[in-house]
């Protein structure tokens, strides 16, 4: 993926945060566009970490989310038990923040297996805190390059719950945002293209999607990068610490 | 450390190297590596590069884990092949049921609730429940794991065997708590009661601790907050060399079993790169 | 601190008012007496003389507790009274199955797992169990406790209401978390960011704090580390006083109702009293 | 009680404790001896509090369990919940040492309420962490005024269990430290008088029990306090702080 549309992602992603909200940040893209978010628009935003990391203020992008930066500039880190049982569990996380390698139309997400679990053609990292975040959160974002491998009919392992029966609470995947464009869900809760980015079309969006993708009545534009995005990306993508 | 391992840590085991990116004790694991200790059963949230060097060095009959990702990184590849290749066997959880196994075990409950997790990993495992005898509801079960031995790095410690550390303190105290046998690895020792004012940074007990060694720079890649930094471009560089087993080899070869010790170890690193992580880390 | 009660204490409600022995929200507790609230169901591991006072002052139908005792004094005489009279209904339990009852709501669980105890508390209470689903063991549970409001005292807070504290935490924090509203107090509030380098000391974050209030001396006489020691003279003062209904009345009426705030309540003690407390807590 | 006979209690207390075990203390007379023994035979005594304290070294004799002195003083404050279910839930807490209002020939000890539950004669202070401590502790030792209504038959309630079914470890009461003397458990956990402190006789005793108390065949008289003691005892009870 070029620059661009990764930059593209993180700048969506950022806007999809609110001021003030707790947002449970994963590695990589999520951890960039909450940074980003924090930078622009939402300097109160309380980044959240699994390692227990509480309200971090990070000078450069961390590269994982352990960080001695995150700690040194965080409100607190917590036993990761208690973010888990106490701040999680209960539902005072607003937002999770992931990525992963496959979604499907119902907002189920895997980070865990391409192919079968038991003779895999690619073993992937697992969970983490994944399966969690996404089972308990009040929303979840989701983040992945648009591709038709990775938006297959089902995904090949349920890392994460998406909209079906058995999420404990929250109301699961908001959006999905991609290389291409932005998707929600609709009420029946399965997945929805209602933005592109710049110069990419409804068709392109479909081509590169594994299953037949619902478009929405009035598919928009996603406007570029505002000056001040770009001056906080190049600052945070520029030198990852 | 030679001996505490010697003494404490036998073939067949199941062992749990405690630390969230924090602490992470590789200089009990390349001990391990060294004294050639087999069919260990490896349990971590996180096995990071610690836990793919031991498999590449066939300590491990099993692991344990929640994320086996090389954190912001990428994959674990000595990992992955042994899994893809059927040579270790994986026992997987999210990170919340891992810690939950741990919490049971270290307040010597037989199971430990939480709210039920609906994914294709609970579903393997048939979803274990328990019933509320107060509502409704159902909760979910994990097992305790109660590790054999449970190995920790931490800052400092006195001569009593009180164990000190701070910052990201992940799963550290859980894991301790979990097994009954805990080997302690330290930057620092000072004298009985030397610390006894840092009550607010005791991570351990000494009546918890069943061995303790001097170990500086006992984390290495990892780090210890305020003594020397993560080593970033570590992480990086193993994810190159470990895409081809043998030069993950033989860079076991060079830094594990040729060397003696930790000393030894750490005189392979430029000194350079040593003195910037230490500089980096700063007194946070 | 005035505002703080009477926009979120409603007469009827749970409370919760936490610290063991140390950082008795007393100043909540008097408050609370002056705005006449009634009904309530009074909630804490040691109801100690707070409870006893609000007791006494009529505000209490039901007390749920642990330990209702004068801590290294003796009995609680207005709550003993009470109990002994009818006129107020008790909930009891042990210390760990209270601090359980807290943890379950603190963690959103329908019950909380305990080893199980075999007395005449848990007898009457007929013992719900859970078997677990991993082997024959039966576990004892309890329901979460989640009170409408918890109140705590603690050291500082910065302007966001991020609230730092130290020293003996008994089941403060457990208890806040149980709670969805947390009315708290403290001896000094900095501007935001002060506090940011005390980060092992922080309590709870200012997202978890419904309203705080600047309260100088709001523990006494329980304590706050390193600001003012325990008033023990208080405490056995109390002791007498208290066997008779009349005298416990007339210290309420003067020392709570008579007062306006805090201030006023200080104004009632020897001012070398309070200086002796404060310099016996030297810095620790 | 006259002072002497208050003395010998807390010596005798203090002298079934061992270097190096740890003790969790109780308010009142437990604490007295446990930090007598400390001062004496067991200088790394490790003093536990159910306030959360570990390894306190109060300068002079506490108050109540959550004195400024003991955490002043302490290798660290647990929060409570970690203290009863991570060391004593788990087995790692060697004697628990409790007092109460009765006990009968059982160990069952009672610290809740004299007469009924419902309509109580006195209500005392009940469990706090006597109930956890006697069901999770190695051994426990209690310590008790002689007199007929506090050794019944049965007590009224039983707050802490003895030798009966259902403690969940450990071995139980081990001791009953008195005014008039020291009692133990048989194997089938019966209290029995074993010692007598100088100038009780043995009939003074079971006048003294409200139950028909079992005898030792070889009761014996138990050492008066050594000047070490009388030292370290003048200093600990002389300024209760």
């Amino acid at each position: 993926m070029d620059e661009s549309r990764r930059r593209d992602m993180a700048v969506v992603g950022a806007r999809l945060l609110r001021d003030r909200e707790r947002v449970l940040v994963g590695v990589g893209m999520p951890n960039l566009a909450a940074n980003l978010a924090k930078r622009v628009h939402a300097p109160e935003l309380v980044l959240i970490y699994e390692s227990g990391v509480i309200d971090a203020r990070p000078p450069r992008l961390p590269l994982s989310i352990g960080d001695p930066d995150l700690v040194r500039t965080s409100l607190c880190t917590l036993p990761m038990t208690d973010l888990f049982s106490q701040y999680l569990q209960t539902g005072w996380i607003d937002v999770g923040f992931l990525g992963g390698a496959q979604v499907d139309r119902r907002g189920n997400l895997n980070s865990t297996v391409i192919g079968s679990y038991r003779s895999p053609e690619v073993r992937l990292a697992g969970s983490g805190g994944a399966a969690d975040i996404a089972s308990f959160s009040k929303r979840t974002l989701i983040v992945m390059p648009h591709e038709p491998k990775r938006f297959p009919e089902q995904v090949d392992f349920v890392t994460s719950p998406g909209h079906r029966d058995g999420r404990v609470q929250g109301r699961g995947p908001s959006h999905v945002i991609t290389d291409l464009g932005l998707l929600d869900f609709d009420e029946r809760g399965e997945m929805r293209l209602v933005a592109t980015h710049r110069g990419v079309t409804v068709d392109e969006v479909l081509e590169r999607t594994g299953f037949s993708l619902q478009v929405s009545s009035e598919v928009g534009e996603i406007p570029a990068p505002t000056a001040e995005e770009l001056a906080a990306y190049r600052e945070l993508a520029g030198r990852p610490s | 450390m030679r001996e505490a391992v010697s003494r404490h840590v036998r073939d067949g085991q199941s062992l749990y190297l405690a630390g969230f990116t924090h602490l992470i004790p590789f200089s009990f694991g390349h001990e391990i590596i060294r004294q050639e200790r087999r069919h260990l059963t490896l349990c971590r949230a996180t096995p990071d590069l610690v836990y793919d060097q031991m498999i590449a060095a066939g300590v491990a009959d099993r692991v344990v884990f929640s994320y086996a990702g090389n954190p912001g990184v990428g994959l674990l590849h000595c990992f992955r092949r042994a899994v893809e290749g059927g040579l270790i066997e994986i026992e997987e959880y999210s990170h919340f049921e891992l810690l939950g196994r741990l919490q049971a075990a270290a307040s010597g409950l037989p199971f430990w609730p939480l709210l039920a997790l609906d994914n294709d990993l609970t579903r393997q495992r048939g979803r274990p429940v328990v019933e509320s005898p107060f509502g409704p509801e159902r909760v979910a079960v994990v097992e305790p794991l109660r590790p054999d031995v449970t190995l920790v790095h931490a800052h400092m410690a006195d001569e009593d065997g009180n164990v000190y550390s701070w910052g990201l303190l992940g799963d550290v105290r859980e894991a301790a708590l979990a097994a009954d046998k805990v080997l302690v690895s330290v930057e620092e020792i000072l004298p009985v009661e030397a610390l006894r004012e840092q009550r607010d940074h005791l991570l351990l007990p000494g009546f918890r601790v069943t061995a303790l060694a001097l170990e500086p720079w006992g984390a290495h890649p990892s780090y210890v907050q305020g003594r020397y930094d993560r080593d970033q471009l570590f992480y990086q560089e193993w994810d190159h060399l470990s895409r081809d087993p043998v030069e993950a080899t033989a860079w076991l070869e060079r830094f594990v079993l040729a060397v003696a010790d930790r000393r030894a170890y750490l005189d392979l690193f430029q000194p350079e790169r040593l003195e910037l992580l230490r500089r980096a880390a700063g007194d946070g």
